[in-house]
């Protein structure tokens, strides 16, 4: 495993539990923290207002706020929820499936207390951030017709069942992290919890009208660019904070994301062109979408040329995904968060075990692995965590069903929500 | 008095508005909107797919004339926003019955 | 105290001024430099464009250019009086009440000077974009009625009588630094200062046509959240950025900074739910941004919890006083800064006092401290800076309506100040 | 020559290529690793959503998205060209003129690369951004008219024929560099070359419909000024990067970027307002960005009270610089490409070579330089620089008509290039 | 020739446009409107206090067409348009005199 | 029925809607248009330059009302909006066939 790999951060984690290794944890790194300090206001950049953005401008003018609201909410709530007991549960000490509820309200921490060589409450924000987008992407599934209050309760009980576990599978010293799964910086635990949680919300809840083929256009597509740009801006602290030191491995995340969503950016632009005769502003911010979603499980491991290929795969898969769930499937997951997210997030995820091979410029599998092994361990993560994901989700659909209730009204969705969940409008102009 | 309403192409506005002035017209009211009609909209793409869009962006330009500048205008007009394609857009022709300039208080023809 | 406040900082600073402690200032750590130049960006970006956003999205829109162009100029004109005085003002060696001119255009310094572990100009321009938000803030008392030229005047003058002094007191080693007082980054200098005016001036003006029941709605919430989460990531370094150091402290400035904005967005979501059956989201990131400025003095001295509490305290204090401002006292300080910005300064100003102690999780109150003791410095902080800004603003609308003028004429109101003070349209569509 | 100077860079990057120096390959410094990194997230946040929203917000509601999709595409297309060898071209061993393509995808580097104090991979992506943000400078010049087809082709061609050379030049050991030019973060690499093309593909294709008397206002002065503040903050980390160490001199270069700007503003504003009455949004911000421009060649020489002066003279020369091209000269830049950004950077780039003596505060010249001689390098580099560009930008376009042809249909203008190009439309309200 | 103003709630507007088409009607000219009547506008919320908006979005629909098809269109779009709700909106009918199309120049009804 | 149509200049709407309200006139539709007429346009700054903008932004008011109303209305509309300056607008009035009320079919004066 590269130094950039979960593992050990785990280590440093563990330590802080009492498990060997004891010296990592008063090392705090001065320059460490100063990058990663910053790393966590880009990842909340991402959300706010980044993904507010990028999701509003594609809805119609009636439903603008009502998106950048539930963005805000979720950050809000999902921040709150972290303290409570969701970082614990994620990185706290446990079993293999689950961590313990002993940091929660950051119990038995100070100032002083450390990760690895950073200072635990920069450690604690810099994973908040991600706690705070990945539900928040799920909002693209269900644009324009889910109640507020539905919402609500389902982001806050998706982040404790779903994310919290997954994360600690991954990150947290959970099984996965025993079994070497390869994942930088969430491709399993950001998007393919958060794209197959989308997709089988999406099919509950029932199509928007006039799905799929009456669909007006998104109302602003310069503001979906301006979102994007953010995202992307974002992305550098995503991945390159992720590997939680200033020095080349940080550079080489921030690198590969890059380069994986600039040919993603152009893949997708140049499909459109072949296809349509015109290439879409709209599509080429998706392509790079894709692409960073692709690169991200990977980008601890993979080199430059590894960050292209990864960015020309994401962006070609993603592409056909978008058709393939709207129009062969049929399902209404509305901003295409399984397609272009979940899809790239699990793309990535079993691409890297390939592309970290040093053949590929990569970093290699450590002693002990091989890249038939990794393999392996990437299936098992992969099938894991969609199986969870989509487990508790049907679940939660259940109980909403039988609590808040999913859809609005049809008068409700005929007004738009900003002024029927929110009493608002977008724009008095 | 005549209201004359010419639904046109966008871009076909500040030449109209040049001819009018041409021939004495200086007072008129411009309004975005959305037409219908043979010109059967456009296509706008969107990840992947395309999308029919039905309406297009035109411009309704409502004129209020004495009887005997109709026929002027409405070759000012129709000379000036034909393009001769589809959806070069309409002209329609009504009485109005009475005008007022909210400034002076003057009615009839005098108020244009 | 802790090594977060400001007391150790001025020892810095004094040092450089000749007093002892020479060793502090040849020690300039590059960490802590990289995380305070990142700061200063975070900083700059609250203003441009983040501010110019909030407040834009709030008026009509003939009137949107306007405000932005207070902000843009503002900003410009902040910074060229900083370097010309008002810094040497603040932080110079001076008396109790305010600092000489010795730094006057950075008089006797270059690259090589330093104040504490940053150097000097790198204080001094993360000092800079402080001073220029404050009068920015203010900016939200007299948007769509006030001369343009009034407001420049009105601005620079301020930032020299009323921000330079404060600061003085509070940072630069003035009386109330020696009195050991709590305001940790900007809740008496920046929020209380610019409230408190705000609400003076607004009173002066005259309210907007249609106050209070007769306005008509936000233009753009959606800018309005575009501007809010830029504060909100901007915030990171106001708050965080001021522990001037890359390490814990740092962290858990920006963590209870966070976790303060969650909590209020979240109860301004609650109480508008509870009232009107939909919570909105300008509601909502007003919320915020109230919890923000309610931690501001509090950040460095208190821990998570108390960071919640702060949250609460201020979403709800200051969700009533925009009623009682607009409604009782009827003053159109038309964008809540008084409410907002100003009550939720002062509320954590004295607040501190009581969760600064460690039996809350906070920083405590040094060897021979105590809550009782603290509370009243913050109370004598408080008042005084609050009567300091009273005076100046009153006798800054005297001479202005001496001079400039405070008002724009009705016609140019009615016709909107973008095109008659400015030239120019908002949208041209 | 002062540590900031881009000689002392280059000596790293040379012993990287085998000549002398050798220790400094492997010296890298976690806390300029960790600013640079945060740079590097500025200067891209500069192009994306900066420059987009910037440029976008000048030009018509049909024309919006067609010049965000130029930045966009423009920034992926350039990434990847970077990597593929204009990286190499610029700063790997070469000759006097340009570099070679030894390092063409990185070859022979990895993470534990360095180049002076920074990992090679960060300072890859730190002047990866620069190599993004210049040819989209370039649409300023042509929006609401050129094919998008022509658009790419030109920029590809451009970044390897002109930016990459030009670069080698001054920053990678070219022969400028060897000359001791000044230029501390691009005054001529970026701005002087950028204008120069604008300019002359301006004259080209042609004017708009209705240049120059009877253009339409711009359509979103709001976005303008939404974009500027992310150009403004962006630029912390293009000057205050380039640097390249998180010190002093990173915190001198951003103190004079933004007083430069300050004043910039000021002066455009209160020229306006003597001349019409009233100062515009657009001409403030105008008036920020000429600043900026300005200063970014001499901002690692000045003081603080240099950058004033410099913000000062940029503005005014700026000021007229676009009435000549317009009015004068009758060419169509339209968004002033030319006039802001190539005659600011080309003024910044001569008055360095004055203001950079010791008598203004300046850094000096080194042992053996001397401001006549220091003037000399600055002409001679200037004059090469715009005659390399313009014979270069000339080729392209005779190249461009010969193949994909320049202009659109007048058609595709009347319609839009947002529908026609890109089958979009911006708003739908 | 009959003009048929619509007010209807900006929702319809598909319903309507695909119940005149299925009837003929193959032209139509939509404009964005703010309505005031007895749907006495809605509530926005806005910093802890709700305020009354009075104007409530409407579409207006413009059609011109041939006086024996006037029934028709206006059961057309009553019909669809109505939801038996406050401020489904109106229909009003007007005389025009002349038409004209400006591609080809036609006149009256053969314009439409 | 009478169908008036004022252009007026945007800030008197809240005022000529009261007034009307006033004399018991309880439904009107708004649009937002650009108005050209003597009053010339405004002066927009851009980058060095003055730019002349030739349509100013007006408010058309639609209102279709019984005969016997037409004078109250016109005196109500032109008494508010009047501020003696060019550009205060025009009124136009012309004639209405019928009228058609969505919700309830009703038709006629009975529908407005
Ligand atoms: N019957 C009609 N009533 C009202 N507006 C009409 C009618 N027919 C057409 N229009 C308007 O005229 C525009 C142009 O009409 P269209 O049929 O597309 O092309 P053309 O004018 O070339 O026949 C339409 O977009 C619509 O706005
Ligand atoms: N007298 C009128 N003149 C013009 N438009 C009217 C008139 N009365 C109503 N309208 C339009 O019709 C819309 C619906 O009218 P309203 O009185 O609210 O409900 P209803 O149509 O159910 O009677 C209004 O919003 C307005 O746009
Ligand atoms: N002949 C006309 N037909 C239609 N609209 C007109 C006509 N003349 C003027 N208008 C409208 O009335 C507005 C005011 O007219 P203008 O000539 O500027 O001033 P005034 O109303 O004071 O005479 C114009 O902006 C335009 O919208």
């Amino acid at each position: 495993m590269s130094k950039f790999s979960r593992p050990i951060l785990a280590s440093g984690l563990l330590s802080a539990s009492g498990l060997p290794a004891a010296a990592a944890t008063s090392a705090v790194v001065p320059a460490d923290t100063a990058w990663v300090l910053t790393a966590t206001a880009l990842v909340l950049l991402m959300t706010m207002p980044g993904l507010a953005l990028f999701y509003a401008g594609l809805v119609r003018s009636k439903n603008v706020l009502s998106v950048m609201m539930q963005c805000v909410a979720i950050a809000c709530l999902a921040s709150v929820l972290w303290l409570a007991g969701a970082y614990s549960l994620s990185f706290a000490e446990g079993n293999a499936f689950v961590g313990g509820l002993g940091k929660a309200f950051l119990a038995g921490t100070d100032k002083t207390s450390a990760v690895g060589t950073l200072p635990e409450n920069v450690f604690f924000m810099f994973q908040m951030t991600f706690a705070i987008i990945t539900p928040a992407l799920i909002v693209g599934a269900f644009p324009e017709r889910m109640k507020f209050g539905a919402v609500l309760l389902f982001s806050a009980l998706w982040l404790v069942l779903v994310y919290a576990p997954v994360t600690h599978w991954v990150w947290g010293g959970g099984w996965l992290m025993v079994r070497g799964i390869m994942d930088s910086a969430g491709g399993l635990v950001v998007h393919a919890t958060a794209g197959t949680s989308a997709l089988l919300l999406a099919k509950a809840l029932g199509p928007r009208d006039g799905f799929p083929r009456e669909l007006r256009p998104p109302h602003s597509p310069g503001m979906t660019m301006t979102g994007a740009g953010m995202l992307w801006v974002g992305w550098y602290g995503f991945n390159g904070g992720s590997a939680l030191t200033a020095d080349g491995a940080a550079g080489s995340a921030l690198m590969v994301t890059h380069l994986s969503a600039s040919a993603a950016g152009l893949v997708w632009m140049a499909i459109e062109w072949m296809r349509f005769g015109r290439p879409s502003l709209i599509g080429t911010v998706t392509g790079v979408v894709a692409g960073l979603a692709t690169v991200t499980p990977a980008s601890g491991f993979v080199g430059p040329v590894g960050g292209l290929i990864l960015g020309v795969c994401g962006s070609v898969v993603c592409f056909f995904a978008v058709d393939v769930v709207k129009h062969r499937l049929r399902i209404d997951d509305s901003l295409d968060v399984f397609a272009v997210h979940g899809v790239g997030g699990i793309l990535g995820t079993l691409i890297v075990a390939v592309l970290a091979s040093p053949v590929f410029g990569g970093a290699g599998y450590g002693a002990e692995g091989s890249m038939g092994a990794q393999i392996v361990t990437q299936v098992v993560g992969t099938a894991a965590t969609i199986a969870w994901s989509a487990v508790v989700t049907l679940g939660l659909v259940a109980l909403l069903r039988a609590t808040t209730g999913l859809r609005a009204s049809p008068e409700e969705i005929d007004e738009g929500l900003d002024l029927t969940q929110h009493g608002e409008r977008a724009y008095t102009l | 008095m005549k209201l004359v309403t010419a639904i046109i192409k966008p871009f076909a506005l500040d030449n109209v508005r040049t001819a009018l002035g041409a021939i004495g017209v200086e007072g008129m009211t411009v309004t975005e909107v959305k037409g219908y009609g043979r010109q059967k909209g456009h296509t706008e793409i969107y990840r992947g797919a395309e999308y029919r869009v039905a309406f297009m962006p035109k411009v309704r330009i409502d004129i209020v004339i004495d009887d005997e500048r109709l026929e002027p205008v409405l070759a000012a007009i129709a000379d000036t926003a034909n393009s001769g394609t589809i959806g070069d857009g309409k002209i329609f022709v009504s009485d109005v019955r009475d005008a007022l300039r909210i400034r002076t208080g003057e009615r009839g023809p005098a108020a244009i």
